[in-house]
């Protein structure tokens, strides 16, 4: 890795920032997905045998 | 007692109508045909739907399938129909009297007066009244006023006998007798019993 | 037009008949500008210097206060549904509650902003100003109110939603509004913000009738 | 109504049948994600090993890289909810209530990012982390416009009445950015002009604007990435409010 | 107790309910506190002196702007009849009512307060004193509103009352909980400052759920 | 359903009982006994001040003259009544069951459990639904519940068939017999009709 100069922890704060940011954004759509994904499967499978 | 007047002759059509709160779907594929001088009665035990069908009617729920129609009539002179729902739109500190003219003032002035109004539904007694003092049926022949300060074709009533007494049921049948007879159309859900020849009955089944 | 005029009079003298509610908006501006001394300490010239803001920022809050008025109410006892059948267009009804909400919101302040000015040590020069940066900018704010209150109606939980969807959109209107008062110095300047003022005012109050009724027309029910 | 737009069953009607939107997209979000997976990869190494520090800035121009594109985005995903408005306004789209409504917090994460970043370039340059600068200011507020169509969504149980009504919000909001954009920059002006896109071109030199541009392609297909699976999220989730609904009542029937 | 803790869960929930309140309020304090600079303009030395007073200002609005939910929709649904009925005392309704209050529309602003002390550049002594001042102020803000909300849910003509009621109440807890936090020279008048925040708020707290109790027991139907 | 349990034998009297609003007086020189087991109708035209009359027996109105009381009553024990107004306190945002549960709770749960009595009422089977989706009928059968789960012995109900459909007006029959059975005591208003052998009707003039 290069030297980052003398603000090296302004730099890497940004980064860490945004990577937490990203991951955060990125971890909250998937599991709102996933969730909502396995409800849904739940549900489907429950009305399904209601009907039947 | 007003003479024989005649709205212009508007019918109310539905086609395929499906209607419901939200995504719930409580009243699917109805046909209705509503004519000049005749009125329906929607009949129903409670949660069939029969408020969310007025709603509908009137425009003010969108319909979540099928059509309404008021056919014959031109929406260049304004809205064709009265909606009388559950709440009265009576607001406290403002009189009685001063109410129906706020109602007559945007509704347009082509009815009773507001004073001739009142007396036919039995509040000119108390026309001075704050308005929110008003007893339960007190407020609702209120709310009735408001259908003769104002004509218009199309009545859509819902449970317009609430809290009436005996002699208030009467006054609901002869105004609708009157309406009908001039040639108004009413659609009308109600518990209780309205004894009127141009009625029709549709009962709504419970959903299932 | 006779349907416009019954609503702007029913609606006005709601608001003026013993509710209180004119009387809470003026006392809470006052109060916004009376605590300022004691959170800034008794700096004559600073105090005089931040006045023009201060007063803006308590006309603005005091505004966001009756907002909830607006059509809540007609909401809850079934009278929008009657706006929304009745022979004037919704746009006039909405016209006529953001000219009775100024008339009720904003109209008293600016009527009461003597007592602020006492009380921030303004001078006269300045304080005729703010009155006229007032009358330009606060019609805006109404506007933009009625937008938020529209828009939150149906919701069950309005009060404090409407602000906060608002207080952005109102931050040009703060900031010339303040700039008029503030930029004394330069004339062309301050009546270029004063220009400014007027024509969002006029815009807000030309367009904002039409997206409410939308926004009700739409939401209600 | 239906009769005119009967004969052209194109992909417009296609895709404005929610689960056939969910059918037709979903392949696409695999590729697009390896896809942003490598822009990424790309951004980063130039970024790091592959561009120079600036001779006036030094080596926080890297913040740069993560800075603009993020803020390009707070502005583009408005767009997207602006366009968005009027599918649902004018042509009654229902996908566009859906991607409206997937849009917003996610604008809101990318205007909170470029806030974030842009403080902590700040901090160096200019000596403080906030400063109530024209284009600082103007980002932080339309953040507070993302927050407030995020809570106005929220506050709906309806979501198709919702729709329309944050439309008409989206819009008028739209309407007023570019006002509060240019209050808030004549009330105080401190920061950068503009120097990517001006009318004589790029005046940075190409070892900047590479990794810039990288990851300027990066986030933004990130952002469709994710907006696209938000999209789906929604649309089972209106399905799972339906049939819990019918649930709730249909058990004993 | 049992119907203390179901007033307290219901009023809660649906304070709470949907999850959308708290963020409205938490953004409401804040897009208030933002909006700040925009009137006074960019200064931060200048923003800094008057941050106490713009967050306890901003603090009291949201409170106030929370008022109306505390009576009026129990009273137009029914609910205060029941209560006037139930096995509870209506002192504990109150009481419970209070309590949701200030956890729904103080505590929020309370945890958002760092929020602003960034944006308006205050320095971190003067932000712990503020989050004390707050903490030990508030409660007293919401046992007035209180009194005012339940002496205006019950009389029709009464509405007037309220604003004059809880403004002398208010303004001294303002003027207390912004001296101290001005007043960060003297160790110890900043400490009476406190000192009186907190005896006013205890006594508040003890005398407002009766006074309200009675008020709405008396109150028109 | 339930066995015959029996309540505290409480019995209500009102002497010389002047009632009215602000200061207009409604009624005057009213003498009332309603004994254990026995009911009363309240029938008269509407502003005739029934509802007034049934605020002020509840406590929440003071009378303007003359006195009320519960003869038998402990106030030890807490309320003796409960009073069923034209409003249903039903709140939006919060499901049936838990309406329920709440007003269980604030009433103490001395007499049915929550899911008992909406099976009564017929609401079990969108227990679960909020309550605000409730048509106006459903509501009212939602508030005629919260007088099953906390047992008082006197009951002031307010045009309990309003909105009701023909089963409801059913159902408020059932409650009333089987609660005067209990020996109850029991005082409605109404328009409709409730036939019970066990019920008297006291006519209020119409306000000169
Ligand atoms: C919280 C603080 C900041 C915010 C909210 C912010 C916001 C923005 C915004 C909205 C843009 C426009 C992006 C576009 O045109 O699409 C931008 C661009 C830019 N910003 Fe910032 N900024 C901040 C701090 C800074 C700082 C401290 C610097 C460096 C000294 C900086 C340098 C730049 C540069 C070089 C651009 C690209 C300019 C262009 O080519 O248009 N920003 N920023
Ligand atoms: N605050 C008040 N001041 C003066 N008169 C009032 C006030 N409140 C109500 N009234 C009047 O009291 C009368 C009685 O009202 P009440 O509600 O008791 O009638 P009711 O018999 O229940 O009628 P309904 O059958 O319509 O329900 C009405 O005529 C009403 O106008
Ligand atoms: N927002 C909503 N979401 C889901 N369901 C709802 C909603 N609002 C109402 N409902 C349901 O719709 C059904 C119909 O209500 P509606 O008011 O039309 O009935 P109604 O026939 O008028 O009954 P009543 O005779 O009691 O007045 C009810 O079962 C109710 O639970
Ligand atoms: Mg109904
Ligand atoms: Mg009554």
């Amino acid at each position: 890795m290069i030297g980052l100069g003398e603000h090296a922890e302004f730099i890497i704060a940004a980064y860490a920032g945004i990577a937490m940011g990203l991951a955060l954004v990125i971890g909250w759509t998937l599991a709102a997905a996933r969730s909502t994904r396995r409800r849904l499967a739940e549900l489907d499978t429950r009305d399904r045998s209601d009907r039947a | 007692m007003t003479p024989r007047q005649v709205h212009s002759p508007i019918s109310l059509r539905a086609r395929a109508l499906a209607c419901g709160r939200g995504d719930t779907l409580l009243i699917e594929g109805l046909d209705l045909d509503v004519e000049p001088g005749a009125g329906l009665l929607l009949r129903g035990p409670n949660g069939a739907g029969k408020s969310t069908l007025l709603l509908s009617l009137a425009g003010l729920l969108p319909p979540l399938g099928g059509e309404v129609s008021l056919f014959g009539h031109d929406p260049e002179d304004g809205p064709a129909l009265h909606y009388c729902g559950h709440r009265n739109a009576v607001r406290p500190r403002l009189g009685v009297r001063q109410t129906l003219a706020f109602w007559r003032d945007i509704n347009g002035p082509t009815g009773l007066s507001v004073d001739a109004a009142l007396e036919r539904v039995g509040l000119l007694p108390i026309a001075g009244l704050d308005a929110g003092y008003l007893s339960a049926g007190q407020q609702r022949r209120l709310a009735l006023a408001r259908l003769l300060v104002s004509r218009r074709p199309l009545w859509l009533l819902d449970e317009p006998t609430a809290a009436l007494d005996t002699d208030g049921h009467r006054l609901v049948a002869s105004l609708l007798a009157q309406h009908l007879e001039q040639g108004g159309l009413a659609v009308i859900a109600t518990h209780d019993e309205i004894e009127l020849p141009a009625l029709r009955t549709l009962a709504l089944a419970a959903r299932a | 037009m006779r349907g416009f005029l019954a609503v702007l009079w029913r609606d006005l003298r709601l608001a003026l008949g013993g509710s209180g509610d004119v009387l809470t908006i003026v006392l809470f501006f006052v109060i916004t500008g009376a605590i300022t001394p004691f959170a800034v300490g008794p700096d004559q010239a600073l105090l005089s210097r931040i006045a023009p803001g201060i007063v803006w920022i308590a006309a603005f809050l005091a505004m966001l206060l009756g907002l909830d008025r607006l059509f809540r109410p007609d909401q809850e006892d079934g009278t929008l549904a009657l706006y929304r059948l009745a022979d004037v267009p919704l746009a006039a009804v909405v016209a006529a509650k953001v000219i009775v909400h100024w008339l009720t919101a904003a109209l008293p302040l600016i009527v009461a902003s003597p007592l602020l000015a006492v009380l921030l040590a303004m001078d006269f020069p300045t304080f005729a100003r703010t009155v006229v940066s007032l009358l330009l900018g606060t019609p805006a704010l109404a506007a933009f109110g009625a937008i938020g209150a529209a828009v939150t109606v149906t919701t069950r939980r309005g009060g404090l939603l409407a602000p906060i969807l608002i207080a952005p959109l109102c931050v040009p209107v703060l900031i010339f509004g303040v700039g008029a008062i503030a930029m004394g110095g330069g004339p062309d300047q301050a009546g270029a913000a004063l220009l400014f003022l007027a024509a969002l005012s006029l815009t807000a109050l030309a367009l904002s009738p039409f997206a409410a009724a939308l926004a009700i027309d739409w939401g209600e029910e | 109504m239906s009769i005119e737009t009967a004969p052209k069953i194109s992909w417009w009607n296609r895709l404005a049948h929610p689960g056939q939107f969910v059918a037709l997209t979903r392949p696409l979000v695999w590729p697009l994600a390896a896809l942003t997976a490598v822009l990424f990869a790309a951004g980063l190494w130039f970024a790091f090993f592959n561009s120079p520090a600036d001779y006036q800035m030094g080596d926080t121009v890297r913040i740069m890289y993560v800075h603009v594109p993020t803020a390009w985005l707070s502005q583009f995903v408005y767009a997207t909810m602006a366009v968005s408005a009027l599918g649902t306004l004018i042509w009654r789209h229902p996908m566009a209530d859906v991607s409206m409504k997937s849009a917003a917090p996610l604008g809101a994460a990318f205007t909170a990012m470029a806030l974030f970043t842009g403080s902590m370039w700040g901090r160096p340059t200019w000596g403080t982390f906030w400063e109530w600068d024209g284009r600082m200011t103007s980002t932080l507020v339309l953040l507070f416009i993302y927050l407030g169509i995020v809570a106005l969504w929220r506050a709906f149980d309806d979501q198709l009445r919702a729709a329309r009504v944050v439309a008409i919000f989206t819009l008028v909001g739209a309407v007023n950015i570019p006002i509060i954009k240019f209050s808030v920059d004549w009330w105080s002006t401190l920061h950068q002009p503009a120097s990517v896109f001006t009318p004589e071109g790029p005046k940075m030199p190409g070892s900047i604007l590479t990794p810039l541009f990288i990851m300027f392609f990066a986030f933004t297909f990130l952002f469709l990435v994710l907006q696209l699976v938000a999209m789906h999220t929604e649309v089972r989730r209106r399905r799972i409010a339906t049939l819990e609904r019918r649930m709730a009542r249909g058990s004993a029937a």
